[in-house]
């Protein structure tokens, strides 16, 4: 291998060894651990990649604190990362880590307990000086108290011997120690047999500017593979060998960034340019950034003075014809409520996204939550039904912000998008799409009279609705002839005169709500997944909670348990056949990151007795709760 | 906008069939007529041209435009046409707002769309009054006003419209008033001649709740005394025989003097394209409210990037560098791998 | 009567007749209609006050345009007040008026269509001209062309009348005619044999700044009552007798006056000083300008640059230990919600008070509507439970402005109170209540540390709670050691320090919530009205719509069927028994302005299957049409 | 807020026993430090001290001060401040906020604040970035900044902290930076001590997203020749021998000269009390970013009836006129009418 090839006659060892025979192992889950400053997200985040590259399965997790960077070595300021690779298809980030490297003592007890049983630790235990102990609340050195016999440990000195690696290229010690990120990346690197020269290549693009840098990286992300290599600690390496996914080009997306190239693709789709106006908030920020560079797309994206300019200038930017988007979270979307509901009132195409975290209020702001839906739902004043949809999965963020520009720009109409944290950041491969086979959403606008008055005059009446979709007629600004005035105000059935007529005002709500309630007829009905013909339970699922309910429902399947599960992407309408399938099956369970949005709405339409199982920590839900869970229900009806 | 021929208009091409609802008697009935007296001599086309207000009497005024127009929500229709004017740069996008509308609910909107000099022209009604909503005090009625949510008086000092935009970065700030058709079609024009954000702030009478509000400077009879006619290149002179005048002392600011008294010399000449604000903050300080001499026309018009030019300069450099965009290799874009 | 014999030898007439003998009815409905300029609210009102100070139960429904004046003679400038008396308990204000009392085309065009078979219309034949017709939208004059033939019509030229009455006074003519309404309420006092020496003593009062309009008021109104007196158009006056009302001192009062009145009664009751921080909207604004005027009860109002800063500085009154309150409407609603979010999340007390008006957007602002509920228990970001309030008539607003103050203090919570436009303007008699009989609502805040640390250092823990009521401690500014802070970011039980632990978070979510449900053990149950042991079908109510429920109930049960009615005041959380109660009848109808916003609620929490009859109109259900719903409802479901 | 003595208190005495959690080397330390040690000189109480915060990493220093404390939501601070201040005028209400916080979602509430005088003390940290959505450009940005949400440069005018407060209407404006705790520690003391709204812009340090954009006139060795202290009184000068001042030009407001070419007598005497703020405009006008000699110091400082205190007044005639409120006779103002 190239990577030990260079590390011959390295500092680190006077001997040398070959590679030895790796064990082979069908999935592990690694969390790395530190400070916020040691660069966690950045080598969990390429040891990902490598392992994308080896053809695994794979899901991530990253989980960082609000502050940008609390005091070096508090518990406060520990960043983590968790990656599950596998040999076979999976569906989340994994429970509990096989695998725990902890850069510092607070990274190590604030980790520590979620680790699998038998976990191996690694350990930089240069970090572990009585200061740092201290400030991470240990009383007693952790490795001398037997609190750790549980799991095997490895103590590896990364700081100083990355210090050792690197001193020789005449970098300080402080920078010096700076690459010990790329110690341990290495270290994990010959731990699961990752290739490591994509790794090498990469470090050289991405410091290409600061050359040293990349050096002293790269001589540590060796040091670290050679010293797994040929110190004796480590039995052996551990081999997970690629999954056997559909055949097709990949590659690693996290729920941002496919959102962003969904809505840019439904720009391309619809030949409608692409205008973001957003105000910064995470975890929904990432989208504004990557809309921001694609500008040779048409892109315009307008970072507003707040929430309200935001998406007011996306709906400006819709009656010009554009495709309008606005991305928030919680606190962005409270603000926005106002606007949505002129919106409804203009029937105009329109995107909300909602990247949901802990709330209420400021509350988590990194963490993850599904909180927002009855505010999706029921956040505006007066009859203001909106379609609302939720992605299940980070890739399937690209198709989900597609389908919501279909429906905007169809049935003229704002629509929300739900997606959280979780998807946000987390990632997994995505096989890329046929460009060609995506859906085409071109728009027709009115360009001609559409009606003719009582004086035989022809005239516009942008509330002149297709029969069928209830759609209103669009006419875009700078199409001669058509002039016209919208506003908040009830308007005139067709004319869109205002009007305070009272059966006027009655058609008017009812037809808005109509229109929507409509959509259903042009959504795909659910698709039951599992025991369909048999299941005691169906367990009724949306958005990102999919992979664990996924996960859940194949081991108890597995357990001997005949189960079913639905996965709602559409939230409102619901699908047309939903009703029919709730009432197929005995039990109806509603897994949710909330005190139960969904299966309030399930119980409200169909009357049906949806038990809710909610967790509100700010975390995904795990596959094994989720087994337990469905299990228990199981017993307590049966 | 296609490039043949404007075609000829009148007043009556741009007014929609629409009944007008104000109260008879209205400052806004002479604006309306100024506006689309105006409109016909400006060279665009209806079809270009949308009027985006909020709420309020004066945001009603999109209604009587035969033109686009969007009547949106109280204080948002700086942000709302901002969009507008960045997604379609080939459109006339015009702004209609009241005192609150702009700088109650609306002030922060406001200060953005001047501060990001968006291509668009905002008509700021400015009446010392909610009108709509029957008569409560606003950002700029005078301390000390009576009305139905301030029984005992308002407490708080008046914003100076004038001075908060030429805080706010704005490149093209006027004013006129309700009275003088002939100054409302003058201003507003040189507003819509600015390329970027323009603030043109009218004074309105409201006859059913401020009625009377400025007809101590603009009445007929008081006018020549009570208003500073600002124009480009010319000593400030007013009064019936021009016989009043402005300097600027260094250690107070703008100040009103006999010109028999200091000389013909001595007076400030006016110059809209000063990049240094301060002068023309300096004359928009010269009147404390609509009772002592005020001065009317073009305060400031320099010229500063439009934000929508950058909008579209990146727009064409970004495809001049990188082709325009293709969504098959954007997907490519991050490292990828086969699976056979 | 004092008031006919000023008007002997007036000019209207020159021959003197006897009082002609009164009819007796038990009930009437009035409706006066004419341009927004023509001062038909200003006369519905006094005919109102002078039928309460007669002694008739009443009830009023104002009914005016957006605009503040639209053109004369518009149908959009049509203002219409309308006033229903009776000699019994009456609770609505009427379904189809038996008179109209019409100044001008527009006038009757637009309101023709509302009245009671046979009903009497008086027109002020003087606005009949061709312009006004044309104006009206008539293309005849309906008095010739047989429309009106199914009414009783009077033509009376008030105009020209009221011109030859006050002209002797040396008035302009033009300044002669503004006072033709007081012509017509003269001339309806003496149709209803309403005393006129009050009125005059009145118009003296209203008019005391100007004497000359003071006695042209006058003068017109007594030649109005003349001209019925003596012209022989008029068969003979009618007489409502007063109403046998429970004995008390009375006052007719509008929701938006009791509101305010009961935040003052809430202030001295708690002896927390009243703050309002608010942002003018219709149908809100009144209790802005009623609690201004209030000072020298140490009322503090903020008319806000916006609504968000009126909840903004209401909540950092709350924070200082004032009664925080803010009022506003559906636009204004949906700003808040963001910092309805906060105090959520700060646990402090606050008042918001909805005014509902039609929706969605700008909607319908001088007409009501229900549309606003789910808003108020979901329209925020995260899980941020909040009580919710509703009034459900006029005068009801002042007890449930005292019982949210009451579940604000007690529990430190924010609390939404739903009222709405017709609430808001309509007027009822109103038995006022013994002051010293209200409830106390006295605070008791924390002056001592409440916690010892590990280290023994006493402490005040902000979130340290009773247990029974789960309340947190509240410390004001200003108390000595009790510093601390507090903020949006979840925060660790008790301590409140930040907290981003996972299990705290769920531990706070639910407290939260648990903290608001229980309220429910505070409250009154349900009590059912109507066959509560038999009956066929529930009627569940909120809100305004309670008097055209009770009325509609009624009838129905006086023909003969079995119903029974439930009225909700507290909608968050719902009465203990209420499930109980849903669950005992075979049938459950819900009755809303909306599209049925309620019945949602009760489908999800209690399984029931309620029936929503909604309406939309921007106008209050009348009893008749609830009368026939109800019936139907029986027999689709026999 | 009792009478008696007001203990003596120390740095320590004003600090939580909470952890700061801002990035090692943020000029957010340096101004914490700054506050914690005047507040013991201010002769106040900590249980009379309220910190009102938005969001943002300046808006979490409440935390850290051992008085009471809200820490609330984006851009509100100034509005939530403002009724705690009308409600309990004997509190000492200050407001921590960002440059975004402030100016991007908060103006409105800033610029309403300041117009009402009431009586808060408004801390401003102005670092030209947002720091705690990690590095987009803010309202303060010098234009053509690189961020992460303008990758190809912003195109937008920054706001003017100090101009737009004075167009606002502002009682009180200052400008300090966290290089110089002294400075830092007066001006604040200053800003206390002003009856009404105050407003200090402090420029700091984010030296994770936007390291060293005030170096360039706050950094020691530069400090002499880029800052121009403002001292009432005196005439303006700087540089290390106090060699550069500053002149007003009538026809185009604040110039530098070098003080022998004009003469010390030329020079402007700084007067923060002038009524007219045409002239502290125009000093605000002098550096057009952080590269250019900029004033530092108390811009104005007049005074003007306090929002809070008409309130109290309003409340006091009202119950002089009328007595205390009695809700019995309240609820009988209406006419009323017996039933037997
Ligand atoms: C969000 C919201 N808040 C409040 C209102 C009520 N409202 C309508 S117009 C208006 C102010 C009108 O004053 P101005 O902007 O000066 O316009 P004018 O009527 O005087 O022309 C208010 C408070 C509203 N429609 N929406
Ligand atoms: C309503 C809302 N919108 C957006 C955010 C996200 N957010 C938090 S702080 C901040 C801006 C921070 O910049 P600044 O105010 O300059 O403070 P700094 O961090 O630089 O001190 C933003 C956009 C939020 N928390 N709430
Ligand atoms: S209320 Fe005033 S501003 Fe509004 S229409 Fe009437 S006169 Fe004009
Ligand atoms: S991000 Fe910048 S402003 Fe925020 S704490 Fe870090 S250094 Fe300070
Ligand atoms: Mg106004
Ligand atoms: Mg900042």
């Amino acid at each position: 291998m190239s990577g030990t090839g260079h590390v011959e006659g390295d500092a680190v060892t006077d001997t040398t060894h070959r590679p030895r025979a790796a064990e082979v192992v069908d999935r592990v889950i690694i969390r790395f651990a530190g400070d916020s400053g040691d660069g966690m997200q950045l080598t969990g985040d390429r040891f990902t990649t490598s392992s994308a590259l080896h053809g695994n399965d794979l899901a991530t997790l990253p989980d960082f604190p609000a502050e940008i960077r609390a005091p070096a070595g508090t518990l406060a300021g520990v960043s983590a990362f968790q990656v599950h690779i596998s040999d076979h298809e999976i569906t989340t980030p994994g429970d509990a880590p096989n695998v725990l490297v902890a850069m510092n003592p607070a990274a190590l007890r604030s980790q520590v307990g979620r680790l699998a049983t038998g976990a191996t630790i690694v350990i930089n235990t240069d970090a572990f000086d009585d200061r740092s102990l201290a400030k991470a609340g240990y009383a007693r050195d952790p490795r001398g108290d037997g609190s750790l016999d549980a799991y095997t440990v490895y103590e590896v000195p990364m700081t100083s011997l990355t210090r050792g690696a690197v001193e020789p290229l005449g970098v300080k010690p402080r920078d010096a120690e700076r690459s010990k990120n790329f110690f341990a990346l290495g270290l994990i690197s010959w731990m699961y047999t990752r290739p490591v020269a994509p790794t090498l290549e990469w470090i050289q693009r991405r410091f290409v500017a600061r050359p040293a840098v990349a050096e002293a990286n790269a001589v540590a992300f060796k040091a670290g593979h050679a010293f797994g290599e040929t110190a004796e600690l480590f039995a052996h390496p551990v081999e997970v060998q690629p999954a056997s996914l559909p055949p097709g080009t990949y590659t690693n997306i996290n729920g941002n960034t496919a959102l962003a190239w969904g809505l840019v693709a439904a720009s391309q789709l619809s030949g409608r340019p692409l205008f973001l106006g957003s105000y910064p908030i995470t975890p929904a920020s990432d989208i504004l950034h990557e809309l921001s560079k694609h500008k040779n797309f048409g892109v315009r994206t307008l970072q507003a003075e707040d929430e309200i300019a935001g998406i007011g200038a996306a709906l400006g930017a819709a009656y010009g014809g554009n495709l309008g988007v606005t991305t928030t979270s919680g606190p962005g979307m409270a603000l926005k409520a106002e606007t949505m509901g002129l919106a409804v009132n203009l029937e105009l195409p329109l995107l909300i996204i909602d990247i949901q975290r802990g709330g209420p209020s400021t509350g988590l702001p990194t963490k993850t939550e599904q909180a927002d839906l009855l505010m999706a739902l029921y956040g505006r004043h007066g009859e203001a039904p909106m379609p609302v949809l939720a992605a299940r999965s980070p890739s399937h963020c690209f198709e989900v912000a597609i389908e919501a520009a279909r429906i905007a720009l169809t049935w003229r109409t704002p629509v929300i998008v739900l997606s959280d944290g979780y998807l946000a950041n987390g990632t997994e491969p995505w096989r890329l799409p046929d460009v060609d086979a995506l859906p085409d959403l071109s728009v027709t606008f009115a360009t001609e009279p559409n009606h003719v008055g009582d004086d035989g005059e022809p005239s516009f009446w942008p509330y002149r609705r297709d029969p069928e979709t209830l759609a209103r007629d669009w006419a875009l600004p700078g199409t001669p002839g058509l002039m016209h005035r919208i506003g908040g105000l009830e308007k005139e059935d067709g004319s869109g005169n205002i009007s305070y007529d009272p059966a006027n005002h009655e058609l008017m709500v009812r037809l808005r709500a109509r229109k929507v309630a409509g959509i259903a007829a042009a959504i795909p009905p659910v698709e039951v997944q599992g025991d369909v013909d048999d299941a005691d339970l169906l367990v009724v699922g949306w958005g990102s909670t999919w992979g664990a309910i996924d996960g859940a429902v194949d081991r108890v399947r597995r357990g001997g348990h005949r189960v079913a599960h639905v996965h709602l992407t559409h939230l409102n309408p619901f699908p047309a056949n939903l009703g029919e399938v709730l009432h197929r099956y005995p039990r109806v369970m509603v897994p949710e990151l909330n005190l139960g949005q969904l299966s309030h709405q399930l119980r409200a339409e169909y009357l049906v007795d949806a038990r809710s199982v909610s967790r509100v920590r700010g975390l995904p839900f795990t596959a094994s709760e989720l087994e337990q869970a469905i299990i228990d229900h199981l017993k307590d009806n049966a | 906008m296609t490039d043949t021929l404007i075609p000829v208009t009148t007043r009556k091409d741009w007014s929609s069939d629409q009944e007008v609802r104000w109260c008879p008697g209205c400052g806004d009935y002479s604006i309306l007529a100024a506006v689309q007296l105006l409109m016909p001599e400006l060279g665009i086309r209806r079809e270009d041209t949308v009027f985006v207000s909020g709420i309020g009497c004066a945001a009603r005024m999109p209604y009587y435009m035969n033109t686009y127009g969007m009547h949106t929500i109280h204080g948002r229709a700086p942000a709302i046409a901002t969009g507008l004017a960045l997604a379609r740069p080939d459109l006339h996008v015009f702004v209609v707002s009241g005192d609150g509308d702009a700088l109650s609910i609306g002030g922060n909107h406001l200060i953005h769309a001047l501060r990001r000099n968006v291509n668009i022209t905002i008509l700021l009604f400015n009446n010392q009054i909610y009108g709509l909503t029957k008569g409560q005090y606003s950002p700029t009625s005078e301390t000390g006003k009576v009305t139905k949510s301030t029984p005992f008086g308002s407490l708080d000092t008046p914003f100076n419209p004038v001075s908060v935009a030429i805080g706010a970065e704005a490149t093209f700030v006027a004013r006129t008033h309700d009275m003088d058709r002939r100054h409302m079609m003058e201003t507003i024009r040189r507003a819509y001649e600015h390329r970027g954000a323009s603030l043109v702030e009218i004074y309105q009478n409201c006859n059913v709740f401020n009625d009377g509000a400025f007809e101590g400077i603009t009445g007929k009879q008081v006018r020549d005394d009570m208003l500073i006619p600002l124009r480009h290149g010319e000593p400030l002179r007013f009064g019936a025989q021009g016989e009043r005048g402005v300097v600027i002392d260094p250690q107070r600011g703008a100040c009103l003097v006999d010109v028999a008294d200091v000389g013909e010399g001595a007076l400030l000449v006016h110059d809209e394209t000063r990049d240094d604000p301060s002068v023309a903050f300096m004359l928009s300080r010269l009147a404390r409210g609509p009772f002592e001499p005020t001065p009317v026309g073009v305060f400031r018009d320099v010229v500063r990037p439009d934000y929508g030019d950058g909008v579209e300069r990146q727009i064409a450099g970004a495809r001049r560098d990188r082709g325009p965009g293709d969504l098959a290799s954007l997907l490519r874009s991050g490292s990828t791998w086969e699976v056979g």
